[in-house]
C-alpha cells in the first residue's frame, strides 16, 4: 500500500482525461498553437530579440500574422460547417476540482480569433514603423506579444480558471505597456492605476467563478452552462450571485463606469497599445465573458441583466459626454471607447447577445483605425493635444481619408460598419421595451457623431496650430490604416437584417443553445431616429468647429487640463477655474446669444452642441474629475491612511507586544467562553 | 529492555544530527581561513538527509509508527520533512556568501541552522504532546540565537531579545494549554486526546487549552496579534536568518499547528475553526495595511510574510464549516499554500540579499533602477514579487487559488466573507508588491547608488543557485501545479481525508 | 470547609503555597534585583516541596538540582556580569503599572476560571501513590527517548550557541596569532 | 519515597463512582478514598503563578527581571502538570516527565537569554528593555 506510487498512476491517468465533441477537424484539434505560438515568439523576442534587425519585431509580426491566417482558417471553416470544438487536459487537480487547460472553437471563440489575429496582425505591422528608434523596442515587442498571448488564452479558455489566468495575464501586460515610457513617472502610474483597477474588478470574477463552479462541482464553462441550461444542479440558487459578480470582473477589463477611470489614463502607453487594448484585446474582454457565460444571463440569472443594462447606459452616456471636452485625441478616443462599450455591455444587459458582440466586431475595426490614425497624427506632429494639430488634411491625406472613414463609421453613418451594429442594439432597446434606454442611446449617437465630427475638424481642417512640418506617415504604417479602412466600410455588412444574417449564424453556433431576444428585422423608425441623430451630431459638429478658423479657435479656446490632479493640484485648479469656467461662459454663451438673434435654425443646432458640451463639461470636470476620482482617490486615501494607523501598533517596544500577545489570547478565550 | 525503533525512519533525523556534529568538530580543528568546509559539509548533510526521504516514500511498508504512536512517519510527516529539508537546502546556500563575508561564527552558525532543521524534522512526525513541544524547542532556540548573530549591530542584538522573550512567552502559554489538555484528557498522544476529548469540545478549560495552543503557535506562524516580533526581528536578524524565519520556521509552526488540530482536536473544530478565523482575517488585513508603508525591503516581506500567514489560515478557518471531504481540502490547501509560499518567499529572501548587495542599502527607494544594471536579478525579483502577490502563472497564484477554493467550498456565509476580505486583501497587497518591481524596473538609478562595480559585481555562485531553484520552482509550479498539490494530496491522511 | 482543613497534607499545602504565593510576589514586585533572584529560589524550593506533597519525588529533586543548583546560580552571575543595580532601584518598573496589572489579571480570570468549571471539586484520590523513579526512567528511555535525545540537542544548542554569542569577539589579528601559536 | 503517606480509607467522601471514571477513560485509576485534597487549590496556585509571571514580564524594565518572571510562568506549568498527574495516576507518568522535559527546556531558556543580555549590555551598557526600539513601524 505505498501511497506515493498510487498517486504517481492515478495522477498520470487522469492527466489523459479530457473531452471533446463537435467536428472539429485538423484545424480545431490544432488550435493550441494559437496560444502556444505567441507566447513562444514572447519568449524567443526575450532571449534573441535583441539579436535581430529589427530588435524582436519580426518575431512579433511573424507570429501575428500566423495567428491571423490560423483564425481565419477557422473562421472560414466555422462559417462554412459550424465547428464546435472543445478540449481540455488536465494540469492538475486541487481538492475535487480539476485544473485544466484546453482550447475551445466555435463561433464565438473564433470570430474573437478573428478580431484579435487581424487587429493585432496589422497593429504590429502599424508599430513596427511607429517604435522605430524607441528605448526599448525588445521590451515593447515582448510584451505586446505577451498581451495579445494573453488574450487568445482567455478567448480559448474552456474554462473559468484558464480564463481568468488569461485575464490576469492580459493585466499584467497592460501594466507593462502602459507604463512603457517608465522615464516619465506619470506614465508608470498609470500603469499602475490600470493594474489595480482591474485587480479589484477582479475579485468579483474570481468570487464569480466559485460560486458557480462549486455547485456544479467543475470549473469548466460547459459544465456550469450545460448545468444551467439544463436547469441541473444546485446552479440555480447561486445563479445570479454568480452573474452579478463575473459582471464586476467585466465591468474592469470592459471599463465600465464607476470602474473606467483606468482606461483615459492607460492612454500614456504608445499609441499602438491603445490601438490593440481598445480595439480587439483588453477591453473586449468582459464583454467576450459576458458573451462566453451569456446562457447564464439569458434565462437563469436574468435579472443580473437589469445591473448590466443600467450600468451599460449610464457609461455610454457619460463617457460619450466626456469624450466631447477631451483636446488629448487620444483621451476623446479613449473616453469614445469607454461609450462604445458600454453600448455593447448594454446590449448585453438588454438581452441582444448578437447585437453586442456585432458591435464589438465593428468597433474593433474602426476604433483600431481611429487610433493607428490618431497614432499617425502624434508621430507626425509629436503632440498628443488638438491645439497643437489642425490643417493636416493636406499632408497628411491618407491618415486623412482613413480617420474620415473610421470617424463615420464610428457615428454610424449609412452603409458603414457601425451603422448596421449600432441600429441593432438601439433596435433591442426598443423591442425590449426599453424606451428610456433606447433615448440615451439615441442621444449617445447624436454625442458620438458631435465629437468624432469635432476631433475631425479639429485635427484636420482650419490651419496648423503645431511646431516643424508635418509629414505623412510610412507605408508600414498607412497600409494597416488602409486595410483597416476597408473594414470598417464593409465589415457591417455580414449582418443585415432581413438581407445577410451569417454574423448571428457564427457568433450563435455554440455548444448550448439559448434564447435570444433579437429584433428580425430592420426597426424603420429606429434606423431613421438614430441615423437623423448622427447626422445631426455631424452637423452640430460642423457648425460649431468647421466654418472658420478663428471660431473654431474661439469656440476651443479652452483647454481641458491634463488628468492627474493629484501631481499637478494647483496647477489644475487655477486652470480649472479660468479655462474650464471662465473663458467658456464669457465667450461661447455671448456669442450663443448672438447667434439665436441671426440664424434661429442654425441656432437650434448650436444650442444642442452647447447643451451636450455644457453637459459634458458638468460630466467631466464635477462628476468624473471630482466626483469618481475622488471617490476612488478617497479609497486609495483612506487605505493609504489606514495603514499609517496600523503601522503605529509596532512601537518597538517588546513588553507591548507581550502584552498584546497575552491580551490576545485572554481575549480570544474570554470571547469564547462568553459567546461561543 | 530496549525502545522499539524503526532506525530507517528515523534515518533522515540521525543524518542531520551527525551532520551537525560533525560540522561542530570540524569547526574546531579548521583553520580559520578553511572554515568554509563546515558550510560544504553542512550542504552536504543536508542533501544527503533527503536520500532516506526518497528512500521512505518509495518503500512498501505504509505508514511507520513508534513509540507507542507519538513519533509517525506516514505521508504528511514526509513531504514535509522533505520541504524542510529543500528549504533547509536553500536557506543554507543563501547563506554561505553572506557568512563568509563577515565575522561571523561559522561553523557555530551553521550547527545551529542544523539543529532547528532537526527539530524541523522531528515535528512533522511528532504526534504527542512532549516530542511536539521539544521539537518547537528545538525549531526555536537556536533561531533565538542565530537572530542576533551580528554581535556587534545594535538592530541584531535587539532582533534577538525580542524574538526571545516573546518566544518564551509564548512557550508558556503554549504549555499552559498544553498541561489542560494534558490534565482534561489524561493523555499525551494525539489519538489518546482525540479520542478522549471527544465530548469536552465546549468545556471553557478545554476552550483555553486549545485557545493558547493556538496563541503559543500562533506567534511561530506570526498571525496578528502574536506577530509584533516578525518585523522587528527580521529587520536586525541576518537576512539568511530571517530567510529561514518567514519560511522554515513558520512552516514548522503550521505543521504543528495542523497535527495538533488536525489529529489532536478533531472534535473541537468548532473552537479552533472560528478562532483561526479571527487571526485569519486580522492577519491579512493589519499586515497588508501596515506593509503599504514600509520602506525598508525586509520589513515589507515580515509583513508581508505575516499577511501570508492570514492567507495560510483561511483553509483551517474552513475546516470548522466544513464535512470530511471539505475537511481534507482545507488540509491540503494549507500544505499546498505553505510548500508554494516556502520556495517563492524564501527566493525573494534570496533577492533581497543579492540586491542589498549590488544596491548597498535596504530601502526599497534606492533600489531604483536595479533592474537596468542587473536586469536578470530585476526579472527575478519580479517574479517572485508577483508570485507572492498571486498573480498568474507563477505559482503564488495556485497558492491563492487552492485558498479560495477551499474557503469557498466550505459555502457557510462567514467562509465567503472570509474568502472576500482575503481577495480585498490581495488587491492590497498587490499594491506592495507591485510597488517594488516598479521601483527596480522604472524607477531612475538613485544618486545614493554605489559605484559601478559594486552594482555590476556578479552574484555568489551559491546565492545565485538559491534563487534560480526558487525561480525554477515557482515558475515550473505555476505551469503545472501537479507538482505540488500531488504532495500536498498525500498529505491528507492526517486529516483522515 | 472544616473537612478542608482536617486534612494534614492541605496543612502542608496552605504553608507551602503561601510561601510561594508571597515570594512570587516579590519576584515581581521587589525593586532589587538579587533579592527578586533569591525570591525565586523560595518559591521554587516551595514548589519542590508541593511537588513532595504531591508524591513526585523525582521531578521535585530535578527542579531543586536544576533549578537552584544551576539556573539561579546563573541568574546571579548574569546580575553580576549585567551590572544590574543591585540595590533598591525604583525605576525597576514602568509606570503606569495598571495595563500590566489589568492583563495579569484578566490571565488570572481565564486560568483559574478554567481550572474551576474543569475539576469544581474534584480531589486527588491518590496522593500518596507515587510514581516511582522507575517507572519515570524507563518511560524516558522508552516512550520518550526521542525527546529525550532531541531535548539534548536543544541544550547542547543552547550551550554551544550561548557561547558563542556571549563571549567577546577577538580582534581578526588576534585571533590569527592564537591559531598560530596553536598550530606551532 | 513520599512525604506523606497516608493510607487510611475514607470511602463516604469518594465522589466519584468507578462508572463515572470509566466514562472519563480513567479505568487505571482506582478509587481508594478521598483525601480531600481538592486538584484545584493547585491549578489556582498555578494561575497565580502564571499571571503573577504576566504581570513581571509586563512591567519590569531590566531584561534579567523579565527573565525571571517567564521562569515564574514555566514553574506554574509545572505545578499543573505535576498536579494533574497526581490526579489522573496513570501509569505513563505522563505528566512528571512532561514537567521534567519543561525544566530541562527552561534551563535551556535561561542560557540563551542570559546569554542575549550579555551581549545586549556589552553593546549598550544597559540591559533595560524599553530602551530597545531602534527598529519600530
Amino acid at each position: 500500500m505505498n501511497t506515493f506510487t498510487n498517486l504517481v498512476l492515478a495522477a498520470a491517468e487522469e492527466a489523459e482525461h479530457s473531452i471533446e465533441y463537435g467536428d472539429g477537424g485538423i484545424f480545431a484539434e490544432w488550435a493550441w498553437l494559437l496560444v502556444i505560438v505567441p507566447f513562444v515568439a514572447f519568449v524567443a523576442i526575450v532571449f534573441f530579440g535583441k539579436r535581430l534587425p529589427r530588435q524582436g519585431g519580426e518575431i512579433a509580426v511573424g507570429a501575428m500574422a500566423f495567428v491571423f491566417i490560423y483564425a481565419a482558417i477557422l473562421f472560414v471553416i466555422n462559417t462554412v460547417e459550424g465547428v464546435v470544438f472543445e478540449h481540455s487536459v488536465e494540469v492538475a487537480r486541487i481538492g475535487s476540482f480539476a485544473i485544466e487547460w484546453g482550447w475551445v472553437v466555435d463561433g464565438l471563440s473564433s470570430m474573437m480569433y478573428l478580431v484579435i489575429g487581424l487587429l493585432a496582425f496589422l497593429i504590429f505591422t502599424y508599430a513596427l514603423g511607429y517604435m522605430e528608434g524607441d528605448v526599448r523596442p525588445t521590451w515593447f515587442f515582448a510584451a505586446f506579444t505577451l498581451f495579445a498571448g494573453s488574450m487568445l488564452l482567455l478567448v480559448s479558455a474552456p474554462n473559468l480558471i484558464q480564463l481568468i489566468v488569461g485575464w490576469e495575464g492580459v493585466g499584467l501586460a497592460s501594466y507593462l505597456l502602459i507604463g512603457h515610457w517608465w522615464e516619465d513617472k506619470e506614465n508608470s502610474s498609470a500603469g499602475m492605476k490600470a493594474f489595480y483597477v482591474n485587480k479589484v474588478a477582479d475579485i468579483g470574477l474570481v468570487i464569480g467563478a466559485f460560486v458557480l463552479a462549486i455547485p456544479v462541482g467543475s470549473f469548466r464553462i460547459s459544465d456550469v452552462l450545460d448545468a444551467v441550461v439544463g436547469n441541473s444542479g444546485d446552479i440555480e440558487a447561486v445563479a445570479f450571485w454568480g452573474a452579478a459578480l463575473l459582471f464586476i470582473g467585466a465591468m474592469g477589463k470592459s471599463a465600465q463606469f464607476p470602474l473606467h477611470v483606468w482606461l483615459p489614463d492607460a492612454m500614456a502607453g504608445p499609441t499602438p497599445v491603445s490601438a490593440l487594448m481598445h480595439a480587439a484585446t483588453m477591453v473586449t474582454a468582459g464583454v467576450y465573458l459576458l458573451g462566453r457565460m451569456y446562457p447564464l444571463y439569458a434565462e437563469m440569472a436574468a435579472e443580473a441583466r437589469v445591473p448590466v443594462l443600467i450600468i451599460g447606459t449610464i457609461t455610454l452616456i457619460i463617457a460619450g459626454l466626456l469624450a466631447v471636452v477631451q483636446d488629448d485625441i487620444k483621451k476623446v478616443l479613449a473616453y469614445s471607447t469607454v461609450s462604445q462599450l458600454g453600448y455593447m455591455v448594454a446590449a448585453m444587459g438588454a438581452g441582444a447577445y448578437t447585437a453586442g458582440l456585432f458591435h464589438l466586431w465593428t468597433h474593433a475595426f474602426f476604433k483600431g483605425l481611429l487610433f493607428l490614425g490618431a497614432g499617425s497624427v502624434i508621430h507626425s506632429v509629436h503632440s498628443n493635444n488638438m491645439s497643437d494639430m489642425g490643417g493636416l488634411r493636406k499632408p497628411m491625406p491618407v491618415t486623412f481619408g482613413t480617420f474620415v472613414a473610421g470617424t463615420l463609421a464610428l457615428a454610424g453613418i449609412f452603409p458603414l460598419a457601425g451603422f448596421f451594429s449600432k441600429d441593432e442594439i438601439l433596435a433591442a432597446f426598443n423591442y425590449e421595451g426599453y424606451t428610456a434606454v433606447l433615448v440615451i442611446g439615441v442621444v449617445g449617437a447624436f454625442v458620438t457623431a458631435f465629437y468624432m465630427a469635432r476631433t475631425v475638424f479639429l485635427t484636420f481642417y482650419g490651419t496648423y496650430k503645431g511646431h516643424g512640418r508635418p509629414h505623412e506617415s510610412p507605408r508600414v504604417m498607412t497600409m494597416p490604416m488602409v486595410v483597416l479602412a476597408g473594414l470598417a466600410v464593409v465589415g457591417g455588412w455580414v449582418n443585415i437584417p432581413g438581407l445577410y444574417t451569417g454574423f448571428t449564424d457564427w457568433v450563435g453556433t455554440r455548444a448550448q443553445t439559448f434564447a435570444e431576444h433579437h429584433a428580425e428585422s430592420f426597426d424603420w423608425p429606429v434606423v431613421a431616429i438614430g441615423l437623423t441623430a448622427a447626422f445631426l451630431g455631424i452637423v452640430a459638429g460642423y457648425f460649431l468647429y468647421y466654418r472658420d478658423e478663428e471660431t473654431q479657435q474661439a469656440r476651443d479656446s479652452f483647454r481641458i487640463p491634463l488628468l492627474w490632479p493629484l501631481l499637478e493640484h494647483k496647477y489644475y485648479l487655477d486652470d480649472l477655474y479660468m479655462n474650464g469656467i471662465v473663458t467658456p461662459i464669457k465667450g461661447p454663451i455671448a456669442r450663443f446669444v448672438d447667434w439665436t438673434n441671426s440664424y434661429v435654425l442654425d441656432g437650434i443646432v448650436n444650442a444642442a452642441g452647447f447643451v451636450t458640451r455644457a453637459l459634458a463639461r458638468f460630466v467631466y470636470q464635477d462628476l468624473d474629475q471630482r466626483g469618481i476620482d475622488l471617490a476612488l482617490n478617497g479609497v486609495a486615501y483612506s487605505t493609504d491612511d489606514l495603514a499609517g494607523r496600523t503601522r503605529l501598533l509596532q512601537t518597538g517596544k517588546v513588553q507591548q507586544y507581550a502584552g498584546a500577545t497575552v491580551i490576545g489570547a485572554v481575549l480570544l478565550v474570554i470571547g469564547f467562553v462568553v459567546f461561543g | 529492555m530496549a525502545p522499539d525503533i524503526d532506525y530507517l525512519a528515523l534515518a533522515p533525523e540521525i543524518t542531520l544530527a551527525v551532520t551537525a556534529v560533525v560540522v561542530l568538530l570540524l569547526d574546531l580543528f579548521l583553520p580559520r581561513r578553511q572554515k568554509y568546509w563546515t558550510a560544504i559539509v553542512a550542504v552536504l548533510g543536508v542533501s544527503f538527509a533527503a536520500l532516506p526521504l526518497i528512500a521512505l516514500a518509495v518503500s512498501d511498508v505504509g505508514d511507520r509508527a513508534m513509540l507507542g504512536g507519538s513519533f509517525v512517519v506516514d505521508d504528511f510527516a514526509l513531504v514535509l520533512k522533505g520541504l524542510f529539508v529543500i528549504a533547509g537546502y536553500l536557506v543554507l546556500l543563501m547563506s554561505v556568501g553572506y557568512v563568509e563575508s563577515d565575522r561571523y561564527y561559522q561553523g557555530e552558525y551553521y550547527f545551529l541552522l542544523l539543529m532547528s532543521i532537526l527539530g524541523s524534522m522531528v515535528l512533522a512526525s511528532s504526534r504527542d504532546l512532549i516530542t511536539l513541544f521539544i521539537a518547537v524547542e528545538l525549531v526555536s532556540q537556536p533561531m533565538y540565537l542565530l537572530a542576533g548573530w551580528r554581535k556587534g549591530d545594535l538592530r541584531s542584538n535587539e532582533a534577538s531579545l525580542k524574538y526571545f522573550l516573546l518566544g518564551v512567552l509564548a512557550s508558556a502559554l503554549l504549555l499552559y494549554g498544553m498541561s489542560f489538555v494534558y490534565g482534561l484528557t489524561g493523555e499525551l498522544t494525539f489519538a489518546g486526546i482525540a479520542a478522549e476529548g471527544a465530548g469536552k469540545a465546549g468545556e471553557p478549560a478545554f476552550i483555553m487549552a486549545i485557545l493558547f495552543i493556538i496563541a503559543g503557535f500562533g506567534f511561530k506562524v506570526s498571525a496578528v496579534p502574536f506577530h509584533f516580533w516578525a518585523p522587528d526581528t527580521y529587520e536586525g536578524a541576518p537576512t539568511p536568518v530571517a530567510a529561514y524565519l518567514s519560511v522554515s520556521s513558520k512552516a514548522a509552526g503550521f505543521v504543528a499547528l495542523l497535527v495538533v488540530l488536525y489529529s489532536a482536536f478533531p472534535d473541537a473544530s468548532g473552537v479552533w475553526g472560528p478562532a483561526v478565523w479571527i487571526l485569519a482575517a486580522l492577519s491579512m488585513t493589519l499586515a497588508n495595511l501596515t506593509a503599504l508603508r514600509q520602506t525598508n525591503i525586509v520589513r515589507l516581506l515580515a509583513y508581508s510574510s505575516v499577511a501570508q500567514a492570514g492567507f495560510m489560515l483561511v483553509p483551517f478557518a474552513a475546516a470548522a464549516t466544513t464535512d470530511a471531504v471539505g475537511l481534507g481540502e482545507a488540509f491540503a490547501a494549507t500544505v499546498t499554500y505553505i510548500v508554494i509560499y516556502a520556495f517563492m518567499n524564501l527566493g525573494a529572501f534570496a533577492v533581497v540579499i543579492a540586491g542589498a548587495r549590488k544596491t548597498g542599502t535596504g530601502d526599497i527607494e534606492g533600489w531604483g533602477g536595479l533592474g537596468s544594471y542587473a536586469p536578470a536579478l530585476g526579472a527575478l525579483a519580479a517574479v517572485f514579487f508577483f508570485s507572492l502577490a498571486g498573480i498568474p502563472p507563477l505559482a503564488g497564484w495556485i497558492a491563492k487559488l487552492v485558498m479560495f477554493g477551499a474557503a469557498m467550498g466550505a459555502g457557510s456565509p462567514w467562509m465567503i466573507a472570509l474568502a472576500v476580505i482575503a481577495a480585498i486583501n490581495a488587491v492590497i497587497a498587490l499594491v506592495y508588491y507591485a510597488r517594488v518591481v516598479k521601483t527596480i524596473w522604472m524607477d531612475p538609478v538613485p544618486a545614493t547608488a554605489p559605484e559601478e562595480e559594486v552594482r555590476t559585481a556578479s552574484v555568489a555562485g551559491s546565492l545565485g543557485l538559491a534563487i534560480g531553484l526558487s525561480a525554477a520552482v515557482v515558475v515550473v509550479a505555476g505551469f503545472f501545479p501537479s507538482l505540488v498539490t500531488f504532495f500536498s494530496d498525500a498529505t491528507k491522511v492526517l486529516a483522515g481525508g | 470547609m472544616s473537612d478542608w482543613f482536617s486534612e494534614p497534607a492541605n496543612w502542608v499545602f496552605l504553608v507551602l503555597a503561601l510561601v510561594i504565593a508571597v515570594s512570587a510576589v516579590r519576584v515581581v514586585t521587589s525593586t532589587n534585583v538579587v533579592h527578586s533572584a533569591l525570591f525565586l529560589v523560595l518559591a521554587l524550593g516551595a514548589t519542590a516541596g508541593l511537588f513532595l506533597l504531591l508524591s513526585a519525588e523525582f521531578v521535585a529533586w530535578v527542579l531543586v538540582l536544576v533549578y537552584i543548583g544551576a539556573v539561579i546560580v546563573l541568574f546571579l552571575f548574569g546580575i553580576m556580569i549585567t551590572r544590574a543595580p543591585t540595590g533598591p532601584n525604583v525605576e525597576m518598573d514602568h509606570r503606569p503599572r495598571a495595563p500590566a496589572a489589568m492583563a495579569a489579571f484578566l490571565m488570572f480570570i481565564v486560568t483559574a476560571g478554567s481550572g474551576l468549571t474543569a475539576f469544581g471539586d474534584q480531589e486527588i484520590t491518590r496522593l500518596g501513590d507515587g510514581t516511582s523513579t522507575e517507572l519515570i526512567g524507563e518511560q524516558l528511555l522508552q516512550r520518550f527517548v526521542i525527546p529525550f535525545e532531541v531535548v539534548s540537542f536543544v541544550l547542547l544548542a543552547a550551550l554551544i550557541g550561548g557561547i558563542t554569542l556571549a563571549r567577546r569577539d577577538a580582534s581578526p589579528a588576534e585571533e590569527e596569532a592564537t591559531e598560530e601559536e596553536v598550530q606551532a | 519515597m513520599p512525604l506523606l503517606r497516608r493510607r487510611k480509607p475514607r470511602k463516604k467522601r469518594c465522589r466519584h463512582d468507578s462508572k463515572e471514571l470509566e466514562a472519563r477513560g480513567l479505568e487505571l485509576r482506582i478509587p481508594e478514598g478521598g483525601e480531600l485534597v481538592l486538584l484545584n487549590q493547585f491549578l489556582i496556585l498555578g494561575a497565580l503563578l502564571f499571571s503573577l509571571g504576566v504581570y513581571g514580564l509586563l512591567v519590569r524594565r531590566n531584561a534579567v527581571m523579565v527573565l525571571l518572571s517567564i521562569e515564574l510562568m514555566l514553574n506554574a506549568v509545572n505545578v499543573n502538570l505535576v498536579a494533574f498527574e497526581s490526579f489522573l495516576r496513570n501509569a505513563g507518568a505522563g505528566g512528571q516527565i512532561f514537567a521534567i522535559f519543561v525544566i530541562t527546556v527552561a534551563a535551556a531558556e535561561v542560557g540563551i537569554g542570559l546569554a542575549i543580555i550579555l551581549l545586549i549590555f556589552r553593546n549598550r551598557t544597559s540591559a533595560n528593555v524599553d530602551e530597545l526600539d531602534l527598529m519600530k513601524w
